[in-house]
């Protein structure tokens, strides 16, 4: 299903800032910010912040009880081997395995998590309003629910460079 | 404006696509190989005294493709012409051709004449060759005893399914990016996910297998059935093989044992005379008969038979499955490292009967104590590398 | 693919045994049970390698089910010998010997194989022991490359039926031109053999028998003509004497019968709180031997001054027994106080020893003397019940050498001698050898005289032989073949009957023999079958009369004999030469044995190469290093050694190197010193030579394993001397106390439930001798590497002999320490194996698991003793190694017991598991306990001096529970709390 | 360490976003230039003399190294060591930038994190094939089998493998999903199709929203955060190899802060030699600026006088602990001994030369730096060679006491990975921007801020 967006084309984050809070103050639906870098305020000024690191967490402690578990079982449980005179489960050496395991799987979970929540695979056909959101161009896309007219004299004062109306189907833009 | 839908049908190329290219065309060139290293070099020779004709039409009559003149329709009903996988009481066409071929003079006419046995009495009643027909199935018979025995080909289902998956995933993944001839994209996926499944389950199963026969049953040079030995006349497994009490070997009988009794019975209840008689050629002969082996460790496993039938008195059923119930010796077991284990962690050991485990002190004492029922292999060092590997 | 056929199992081994490997034919043999063959053999071993790389390959693993494994058969016997068990070892006794060696032994025999060669415990000389030559003896057997496989005519292979003929008839006609014929044979120890001898020389008057050695005693004999009137090799009680003075002789290396010394020597060197006492062992010698290496004074004196010390303690103990000195010869007390030691000799009061190692008649006389004067004869030394070695005569051997030139024989037969290579005049001979009607050699093995021979009818190797022995009056031993004639080879003692035309073979001799003349000897048996069945068990026949007897010495030669030594003495000038048979090639009869050549010699670690041996100070005179190849006698070209404790001016040769044809393994290796020998009135002296030497100025690589011999002041071999013994039994040992009282561990105690195997070796009575090496090596499948391997010090020997120097480079102090693995109980080499290949067993045995072991090497590292092996290689079946593991034949000496190790994975001493868990299995199916001694490792096992005793700590009253127990134990750095289970006992030194 | 100096800008030059992004892709759009092409040549020459070693190792057997019964391990793992230790840079630049924030690092990371992941590759090479039986080395993984064995987790060998191979995974992680938006602007950007769809599948559909990127900027936190102690750990646990070990020289505490220290070193250097080289070789110097090459440079100077401390300590404990086998491992082999050359090389490289940085003029010389960079490389393997070999050769019974020769293979593969990281490194910049421009923008827009605040004050 498709529906119209008014797009504002900006050279420059901080001007982008500005009109985003701006618009954001008179609850404009801004659907999104396509660029080819951010800064740290831009984020802010748009989305809340992401729950990765809380899921990270629970990953590793998941990571750290069942790593542990299994090397318990296995040697000690399964098939105890004497090695050098040593407990058959000596805690120094789980320490650094614990430790590398952890951090491979919370990684790798995380990636996971993140691709997962962005729809990011190889191969997905990218939408992207326009080349040049890579290269040089802040795309802000909006929801022309709330005053369209509005909006695009906003975007002009803020300094937008272009304005574009068009139609864009709404599962591509999240 | 860019078309959603249109993009996500566009062609990718994806790297699962790739990996599991990949892996099709390894595996396709390591089958190859492997194949190309099973293949057997044959020796085209000519025959010496029969023509090719005498050749084609001696197979005729034996598989009764031609009619004899006596009636007798064939005798390839009987005598097999390739090795049958499962036990078959007449000898094949080859087992004949061998053995006739150590023969001088050989005539079948005569063997029909006066056949042996009261078996090979009834089997063979009222059959007669001409002279000609002779001729023809010696042509024959020598033509068998030249290839040797037929390969038996076996239906590798696996391999067929394995390739079949193979080429439904590779048709799937087409279809998918280039031709689409299906809309929806939920039968490709599945057919990939499911296939890659199946080969990765065949991929653990055969990797473990590596080496393995569990359920190797090869045909041996004699039809020695151990169902009716061991099974029916419940002969004692130590009667033959008595080398296991003492030695590692679990040891082969020799031919001599085998005389003990059939220096008398000369004739069996299935096989009639055929089968025993190769007992006596090899020992007028003094060729010694080449069993073929069934058991088989790996060069670095050291098994000792003495400790575990002699001092352990473990069953040999234990290890060999119910041999008194196989005609054919098969291997039950699949002789692995895991298996040997865990009948090492779960048997309990004689642990107060023999004098020899007084060193076990400590544990000797709790047994005495009434705190430790019993004590196994493992406990006593029996998980221990070096109890196998030396 | 390439061919591998890999066969570590007792299935493809057994295969091996097969008649049809051999290439011959063996139908008489019985057939070996079970050969389980491998019809496809090639294709199996491809298959399998092909597997190895499909390991890699999980996805692979899929198509393999089309891959039938190999078939295998498995082939019984068609009657089974009542003897043989498949799978189970039979040991039958038998004898080894060659020339003047001797060592009776029992031979381990596994399906129709021998595997393994152990010294025969029932004999009273060596109860046990054996020697390196007598194990490595084995290999000589599946030798197909050096043994001749069937009679040669002018080297072509001819029938034994056609030689007989040719030779018989070529015998008749010397006879009946009345021609001369000889038979030149080393010393010959079997009786049997010189009654078929005499027997023959009966019929064919014209026959000659010229015994000859190239290491002879001969002078020893002539001595004790001279002093007693008798033809004697006296026997020495080396147990009984408490100073033990020896001149050069090196009587636990190679000297006599070093075996039953070496066990006499420990017996006095033993040493506990209970019997603190011990002999005093000096030794005058220029080259360091293995017995100056072992005494607890060594003096280094050149060969004409070790002369001089003799003559002048001769005098010396004329003085002091107030009788006139002749000898006319004194040392200052600056060189040495002779005084104390000729007082403390008469102090002894018959239990010193004073013994001789030149082959000089006038030297062996003073000895004599001085034996006598101490009143040693009867007690230490005793003509009765002789040795029978040193039976050749070098007299009638030069006169041999000049009548065979003249054209005086016209038929020479050789047996067990080999003196084209061995004398100096070897190529005359050779020459000489060419003219004549008949030449015969009956050497098993090529060699340089066989080669100059028309006929080579080649005897059988001994473990396929019928013979017996007598090595001391009244010590009998059979030897009889532990397996069928591999090769087409025929006993020469069978061509002997047979030319006769006797119908009898040398088997019916030898019992006859036995039943005739030893059977009324005893008492035992009454009837004669019994005796000698029970004699065929035993392998040794001993008759127990010791005699007692007077000595009445004639001392009339003695001026006579000290005139012509000082007239030597004072001859000598400038550089000396000496020669002494080299411990493992002795007379180089087995150079072509790889297990020999690659025995690192315990004092210089060479291995492969002899070498001319200098002192430190003669080399920076002469700016020589080490590999410098120098010109002696412009004969021979050899590399320089720099051996500390050689006498200066002087240079030490070892023979038994630099044969030309004896096979791939030995020929062009080294150099030949037997050139250098000189005949002197009548005697090889093997010393005195005058050398004349230039630089040649190319060097020389030696294939050494060990490089560093200073112990860098650790307590590594702790030593101490007799005095402080007796004051405090842990002397030199206080650091095992110390670190026994302050070693701390996090770690819970370990817990043995059932056995605890240790190891305790007594540095005392070890002599450095190494046959342990090589019976190690024997018994586990050790592969032999090669000189280059070597020199990259990548030896693949499980135990070594660790040897180290202290004090002076002139004369240092020299200690043995044998090697192997510690089976430590907090070992650092397990904790850091990534794949458990390598453990602890619950008998406290640390475990190797070959086939688990991916290679990491890092156990290697971290082993403290470096004892941990690494197939660098694969060294079976691999041409680049073809020593005995690249044939079928050479592999027929493998232990089946133990797996052969594959390219990549470590190995190491093992404590001989594979017996270990024999002689559990033994005890367990006889329902008994496991006694203390049941179990011996091969090492211990071989060990000639007892030095080595194994056992389980868990029982209280084994012997190693005793000793290790012993104020005298220490453990090979214990500071490193590894818990070792091997033990060593210190070094006490009596000085 | 070093905080970023915001009085100087970072990206010079005054640059907008478009100058950038074609400047930081000129080397993906143009065609290969001549010395490209050569490097790339001898670097597969020696790639294929690597191969041939590797094949005779492997066909041979280890044998074909100059290893002995004595010296398990030679140049093998030295190599091994020595690449890992310049595989830390890189991750450690990611980690300055992402983590501690020092935007400096942010132009250097990329180039760097490719330099890691094809130094811990050719690291992870020797593992493998040090190994006895390398069609094994599945043995090493614990995975459930028909054997019911597992593995010996107390070894430092399995941590290793661990160790290495998670670095290997979270650096490749990083390198790659920093290089996504800069993937997706080379899409977006080129008109050939084959490359657009190569690009367009490893840009994983990256579109430049703004909550992929706030989710995407908390992942790489997150990771940075992850791969903080894991860089410091994999340097430790290969020091463990060592450390857990008895032999003198190798049985010792200091050992991983040690050997972190000369992998952060080593690998700054690498980073500095390289670094020079590319802007030899492209015109970035607007973003690799002289303020960088200071930097780096005070980080070796100081990590330089870190290692010397280490290398005293070692040597003072060695005195103080009394132990006979530690005295003679350091004074007696490796400080007078058959390793002084080894020794004082390594000393020389490690703890003396660098010291020229605490003059300005050394560190803005370009020659100087590349010389020094290299130095102390050569130092650095010099290092790793000292405590293997020396431990190993002489340790604690003199019996077995030996020397150590590398053979023909032994070089091959060593250079055979120098052929392997050319390699790479020149594929990495044919094919990906050397400089992360998503990353370099913000950047260079803050420093015009600042060039600007800087013009008016």
């Amino acid at each position: 299903m498709n529906s119209k967006h008014t797009i504002g084309v900006f050279d420059d984050e901080d001007k982008l800032v500005k009109a985003i809070k701006y618009l954001k103050s008179k609850h404009a639906n801004i659907k999104d910010v396509f660029g080819p870098s951010t800064n740290h305020e831009l984020i802010k000024s748009l989305t809340t912040e992401s729950r990765l690191p809380y899921l990270a967490v629970l990953v590793a402690a998941a990571t750290i009880a069942a790593t542990f578990a299994f090397l318990y079982y296995t040697s000690v449980i399964d098939y105890p081997l004497r090695y050098g005179g040593k407990p058959l489960f000596s805690f120094p050496p789980m320490v650094v395995i614990l430790f590398l395991v952890t951090i491979l799987v919370t990684g790798g979970v995380s990636v996971m998590l993140f691709l997962g929540r962005t729809q990011l695979f190889p191969g997905k056909k990218a939408w992207i309003p326009d080349p040049r959101v890579s290269d040089d161009r802040f795309y802000l896309v909006m929801d022309q629910n709330f005053n369209p007219e509005e909006i695009i004299r906003w975007l002009r004062e803020f300094g937008a460079l272009e304005i574009i109306e068009t139609d864009i189907e709404k599962s591509s833009i999240s | 404006m860019h078309n959603l839908r249109k993009a996500g049908k566009s062609r990718k190329f994806s790297t699962t696509t790739a990996c599991i290219l990949s892996v099709f065309v390894l595996t396709g060139f390591l089958s190859l190989s492997s194949f190309i290293m099973a293949s057997h070099d044959e020796n085209p020779q000519d025959s010496i005294h029969f023509s090719r004709d005498d050749l084609r039409k001696g197979e005729r009559l034996f598989k009764g493709l031609m009619p004899f003149a006596s009636g007798l329709h064939d005798c390839a009903s009987c005598h097999y012409t390739s090795l049958p996988d499962t036990i078959n009481w007449n000898p094949s066409a080859y087992d004949l051709a061998i053995t006739w071929m150590n023969e001088e003079d050989y005539s079948i006419r005569e063997k029909l004449a006066m056949p042996l046995g009261t078996r090979m009495i009834e089997d063979h009643q009222g059959m007669s060759v001409t002279a000609q027909e002779e001729h023809l199935l010696h042509a024959y018979l020598w033509e068998v005893a030249r290839q040797g025995p037929g390969e038996l080909k076996a239906v590798p289902v696996n391999a067929i399914i394995f390739w079949g998956l193979g080429l439904l995933m590779a048709l799937a993944l087409l279809d998918m990016l280039l031709t689409k001839k299906i809309r929806s994209k939920i039968p490709h996926v599945l057919i990939i996910v499911v296939g890659l499944v199946v080969h990765m389950q065949y991929a653990v199963a055969e990797s473990r297998n590596l080496g393995r026969t569990q359920g190797y049953a090869p045909d041996q040079p004699i039809k020695f059935s151990h169902l009716i030995h061991a099974g029916e006349n419940e002969i004692d497994c130590q009667y033959c093989h008595s080398i296991s009490r003492f030695s590692l070997s679990g040891g082969i009988p020799s031919n001599e044992t085998c005389l003990n009794c059939h220096n008398v019975i000369r004739e069996g209840s299935l096989s009639g005379r055929f089968e025993i008689n190769k007992i006596h050629q090899a020992h007028e002969s003094g060729q010694p008969i080449s069993w073929i082996r069934v058991h088989k460790l790996p060069d670095h496993s050291f098994f000792n038979h003495a400790q575990h039938v002699n001092v352990a008195n473990i069953e040999c059923q234990s290890c060999h499955g119910p041999v008194e119930t196989m005609h054919l010796i098969r291997q039950e077991e699949d002789l692995s490292m895991g298996w040997c284990l865990s009948c090492h962690r779960d048997t309990h050991v004689d642990f107060t009967a023999n004098p020899y485990y007084e060193i076990f002190a400590r544990l000797q004492e709790l047994m005495l104590n009434g705190e430790l029922d019993a004590v196994t292999a493992a406990e006593l060092g029996g998980e221990d590398c070096m109890k196998c590997h030396y | 693919m390439k061919k591998t056929t890999y066969w570590k199992s007792l299935e493809e081994l057994q295969q091996s045994t097969s008649p049809a490997s051999s290439g011959e034919d063996l139908t008489s043999t019985p057939t070996p049970i079970e050969i389980l063959s491998n019809n496809e053999n090639d294709k199996a071993s491809s298959r399998r390698d092909f597997l190895k790389w499909c390991g890699i390959s999980f996805f692979s693993a899929t198509v393999l089910s089309a891959c039938e494994n190999p078939v295998k058969k498995a082939i019984p016997y068609l009657t089974q010998p009542e003897e043989l068990t498949p799978g189970k070892a039979a040991w039958y006794a038998t004898t080894y010997q060659h020339g003047n060696e001797y060592c009776p032994v029992v031979v381990k025999n596994r399906d129709g194989r021998p595997i393994k060669i152990e010294g025969n415990e029932l004999s009273s000389l060596t109860t046990g022991g054996s020697s390196a030559r007598a194990q490595a003896s084995l290999l000589g057997l599946y030798d197909d490359g050096a043994r001749y496989h069937h009679p040669l005519k002018n080297g072509n292979k001819i029938s034994w039926e056609q030689a007989d003929y040719e030779i018989i008839n070529k015998l008749r006609d010397i006879s009946a031109n009345g021609g001369r014929a000889a038979l030149v044979t080393s010393t010959l120890l079997s009786p049997a053999t010189q009654q078929l001898i005499s027997h023959v020389q009966n019929m064919h008057p014209e026959l000659e028998v010229i015994t000859w050695d190239a290491i002879s005693y001969e002078a020893t004999r002539k001595a004790h003509i001279r002093f007693f009137g008798e033809n004697v090799f006296p026997q020495y009680h080396f147990n009984k004497a408490k100073l033990i003075v020896s001149f050069g002789a090196d009587f636990l290396g190679t000297w006599a019968a070093p075996a039953i010394y070496a066990k006499q020597y420990a017996e006095t060197r033993k040493i506990s709180k209970d019997s603190p006492h011990m002999s005093r062992h000096i030794q005058f010698e220029s080259y360091v031997s293995l017995t100056g290496a072992n005494a607890d004074t060594r003096i280094v004196l050149k060969p004409s001054d070790e002369k001089r010390f003799l003559l002048a303690l001769y005098g010396e103990m004329l003085r002091q027994t107030g009788q006139d000195d002749y000898a006319g010869t004194t040392i200052s007390d600056a060189e040495f106080d002779l005084k104390q030691l000729a007082s403390d000799i008469l102090e002894a009061n018959g239990y010193s020893l004073v013994v001789c190692g030149y082959n000089d008649p006038n030297c062996q006389l003073l000895t004599c003397a001085i034996n006598q004067m101490a009143g040693n004869y009867g007690k230490t030394v005793a003509i009765d019940n002789q040795l029978m070695i040193g039976q050749a005569n070098e007299e009638s051997f030069g006169s041999f050498i000049d009548e065979l030139r003249s054209g005086a024989y016209s038929a020479v037969m050789f047996y067990n001698s080999n003196p084209v290579y061995q004398h100096p005049k070897g190529e005359l001979i050779s020459e000489a050898l060419k003219t004549l009607t008949l030449s015969i050699s009956f050497s098993g093995t090529r060699d340089e005289t066989a080669e100059a021979c028309d006929f080579i009818l080649p005897d059988n190797h001994y473990l396929e032989s019928w013979n017996d022995a007598m090595f001391k009056e009244g010590c009998y031993s059979l030897a009889q073949p532990v397996i069928h004639p591999i090769f087409n080879t025929r006993q020469m003692q069978d061509s002997l009957l047979k030319w006769t035309g006797s119908d009898m073979d040398f088997h019916a001799f030898v019992r006859n023999f036995w039943t005739e003349r030893l059977y009324p000897l005893q008492t035992e048996y009454g009837d004669t079958q019994g005796f000698w069945l029970n004699s065929l068990q035993k392998g040794i026949f001993e008759r127990k009369a010791e005699t007692t007897r007077l000595y009445n010495a004639n001392y009339q030669g003695l001026p006579i004999a000290a005139d012509a030594i000082r007239q030597l003495i004072s001859q000598a000038d400038g550089t000396e030469l000496v020669i002494y048979p080299h411990l493992a090639m002795h007379d180089g009869h087995m150079a072509n044995n790889p297990w020999l050549q690659e025995m690192p010699d315990p004092i210089t670690s060479v291995t492969w190469d002899n070498f001319i041996a200098i002192s430190p100070a003669f080399a920076s005179k002469h700016q020589l290093r080490d590999g410098d190849v120098i010109r002696l006698h412009e004969k021979v070209e050899a590399p320089v050694l720099i051996q500390p404790g050689i006498a200066d001016e002087c240079m030490a040769v070892s023979t038994g190197y630099g044969r030309t044809n004896a096979g791939k393994v030995a020929d062009n290796r080294g150099y030949n010193a037997f050139m250098l020998t000189g005949v002197k009135n009548n005697f090889r002296p093997f010393s005195d030579v005058l050398a004349s030497w230039e630089k040649t100025g190319s060097g020389f690589q030696f294939a050494r394993t060990q490089t560093h011999f200073s112990m860098e002041g650790r307590a590594i071999v702790r030593e101490s001397t007799l005095d402080n013994y007796k004051l405090d039994p842990a002397a030199g040992n206080e650091l095992h106390a110390y670190h026994e009282k302050h070693k701390l561990t996090l770690y819970p105690e370990n817990i043995y439930e059932g056995h605890h195997w240790a190891l305790m070796i007594d540095l005392n009575a070890c002599t450095g001798c190494s046959t342990c090496v090589i019976s190690c090596q024997s018994e586990n499948n050790v592969p032999v590497v090669g000189k280059d391997e070597v020199r990259r010090r990548r030896i693949m020997h499980w135990m070594r002999i660790d040897r180290y120097y202290n004090g002076t480079a002139d004369n240092p102090g020299i200690v043995f320490q044998p090697v192997m693995c510690m089976h430590c109980d907090h070992a650092p080499c397990e904790n850091v194996c990534p794949v458990s290949a390598t453990t602890h067993s619950a008998e406290g045995i640390n475990q190797i698991t070959y086939n688990r072991c991916v290679g990491t090497k890092y156990c290697i590292n971290n082993c403290p003793y470096k004892v941990r092996r690494f197939n660098w290689f694969a060294y079976a079946d691999n041409n680049r190694f073809d020593y005995h593991m690249n044939s079928d034949m050479g592999r027929m000496v493998l232990n089946p017991d133990v797996t052969v190790r594959e390219r990549g994975v470590v190995e190491k001493c093992s404590f001989c598991v594979q017996r270990i868990q024999d002689g559990k299995l033994k005890a367990k199916k006889e329902r008994r306990h496991l006694n203390d001694g049941d179990i011996v490792p091969a090492c211990v096992q071989s060990c000639p001096s007892g030095a080595l005793v194994f056992g389980d700590l868990n029982q209280k009253d084994s012997r190693v529970a005793r000793l290790i127990k012993d104020a005298r134990n220490y453990h090979l750095l214990e500071e490193l709390h590894t818990l070792p289970s091997v033990g060593y006992l210190t070094k006490i030194r009596n000085r | 360490m070093i905080s970023s100096n915001i009085s100087q800008p970072l990206v010079t030059g005054q640059k907008q976003y478009g100058d950038i992004t074609r400047e930081l892709l000129e080397n993906t759009e143009g065609r290969p230039p001549l010395w490209w092409l050569i490097a790339f040549g001898l670097g597969c020459l020696a790639l294929a003399f690597g191969g041939w070693a590797f094949y005779m190792s492997l066909s041979q057997g280890l044998g074909t190294w100059g290893l002995t019964n004595s010296v398990g391990w030679g140049w093998d793992i030295i190599n091994f060591v020595w690449w890992i230790g310049i595989g830390h840079a890189g991750t450690a630049f990611t980690i300055f930038f992402l983590v501690f924030r020092q935007k400096w690092a942010g132009s250097i990371n990329r180039s760097a994190e490719a330099m890691t992941v094809f130094a811990v590759m050719c690291a992870g090479l020797f593992p493998l094939i040090h190994m006895g039986r390398p069609w094994l080395a599945f043995f090493i993984l614990p995975y459930p089998n028909t054997r019911l064995l597992w593995v010996n987790f107390n070894s430092p060998l399995f941590w290793d493998v661990l160790a290495i191979s998670t670095y290997l995974i979270m650096s490749v992680t990083l390198w790659y999903l920093g290089m996504v938006p800069d993937l997706a602007t080379i899409r977006d950007r080129t008109k050939n199709k084959f490359k657009r769809t190569i690009y367009g599948i490893f840009s994983l559909g990256w579109n430049g929203s703004l909550y992929a990127y706030n989710r995407y900027e908390t992942l790489l936190k997150l990771l940075g955060g992850l791969a903080a102690p894991l860089v410091i750990s994999v340097h430790t646990i290969v020091a463990l190899d060592f450390a857990i070990s008895v032999l003198p020289g190798w049985h010792a505490t200091i050992l991983p802060p040690y050997f972190f220290v000369g992998a952060i070193f080593s690998g700054f250097a690498m980073v500095l030699t390289i670094m020079i080289l590319m802007r030899k070789a492209f015109n970035i110097s607007d973003y690799i600026t002289w303020k960088h090459l200071d930097n780096i440079a005070l980080v070796l100077k100081y990590g330089s006088l870190v290692i010397g401390l280490a290398y005293g300590i070692e040597l003072f404990i060695a005195w103080y602990s009394g132990v006979d086998y530690e005295m003679y491992t350091f004074f007696n082999a490796r400080v007078s001994g058959s390793f002084s050359t080894a020794f004082w090389i390594m000393v020389s490289c490690n703890a003396i030369v660098p010291q020229i940085f605490w003059f300005r003029k050394a560190r803005q010389s370009i020659v100087v730096l590349f010389i020094v960079s290299i130095l102390i490389n050569v130092g650095m393997w010099f290092e790793r060679f000292v405590i293997l070999i020396s431990s190993l050769a002489e340790d604690f019974l003199p019996s077995s006491w030996t020397s150590y020769q590398p053979t023909i293979v032994d070089i091959g593969i060593f250079v055979g990975t120098f052929g392997l990281f050319t390699v790479g490194m020149l594929l990495f910049i044919k094919f990906i921007p050397i400089i992360a421009i998503n990353e370099v923008k913000p950047i260079s827009k803050e420093g015009q801020r600042v060039t600007i605040k800087n013009e008016k004050a």
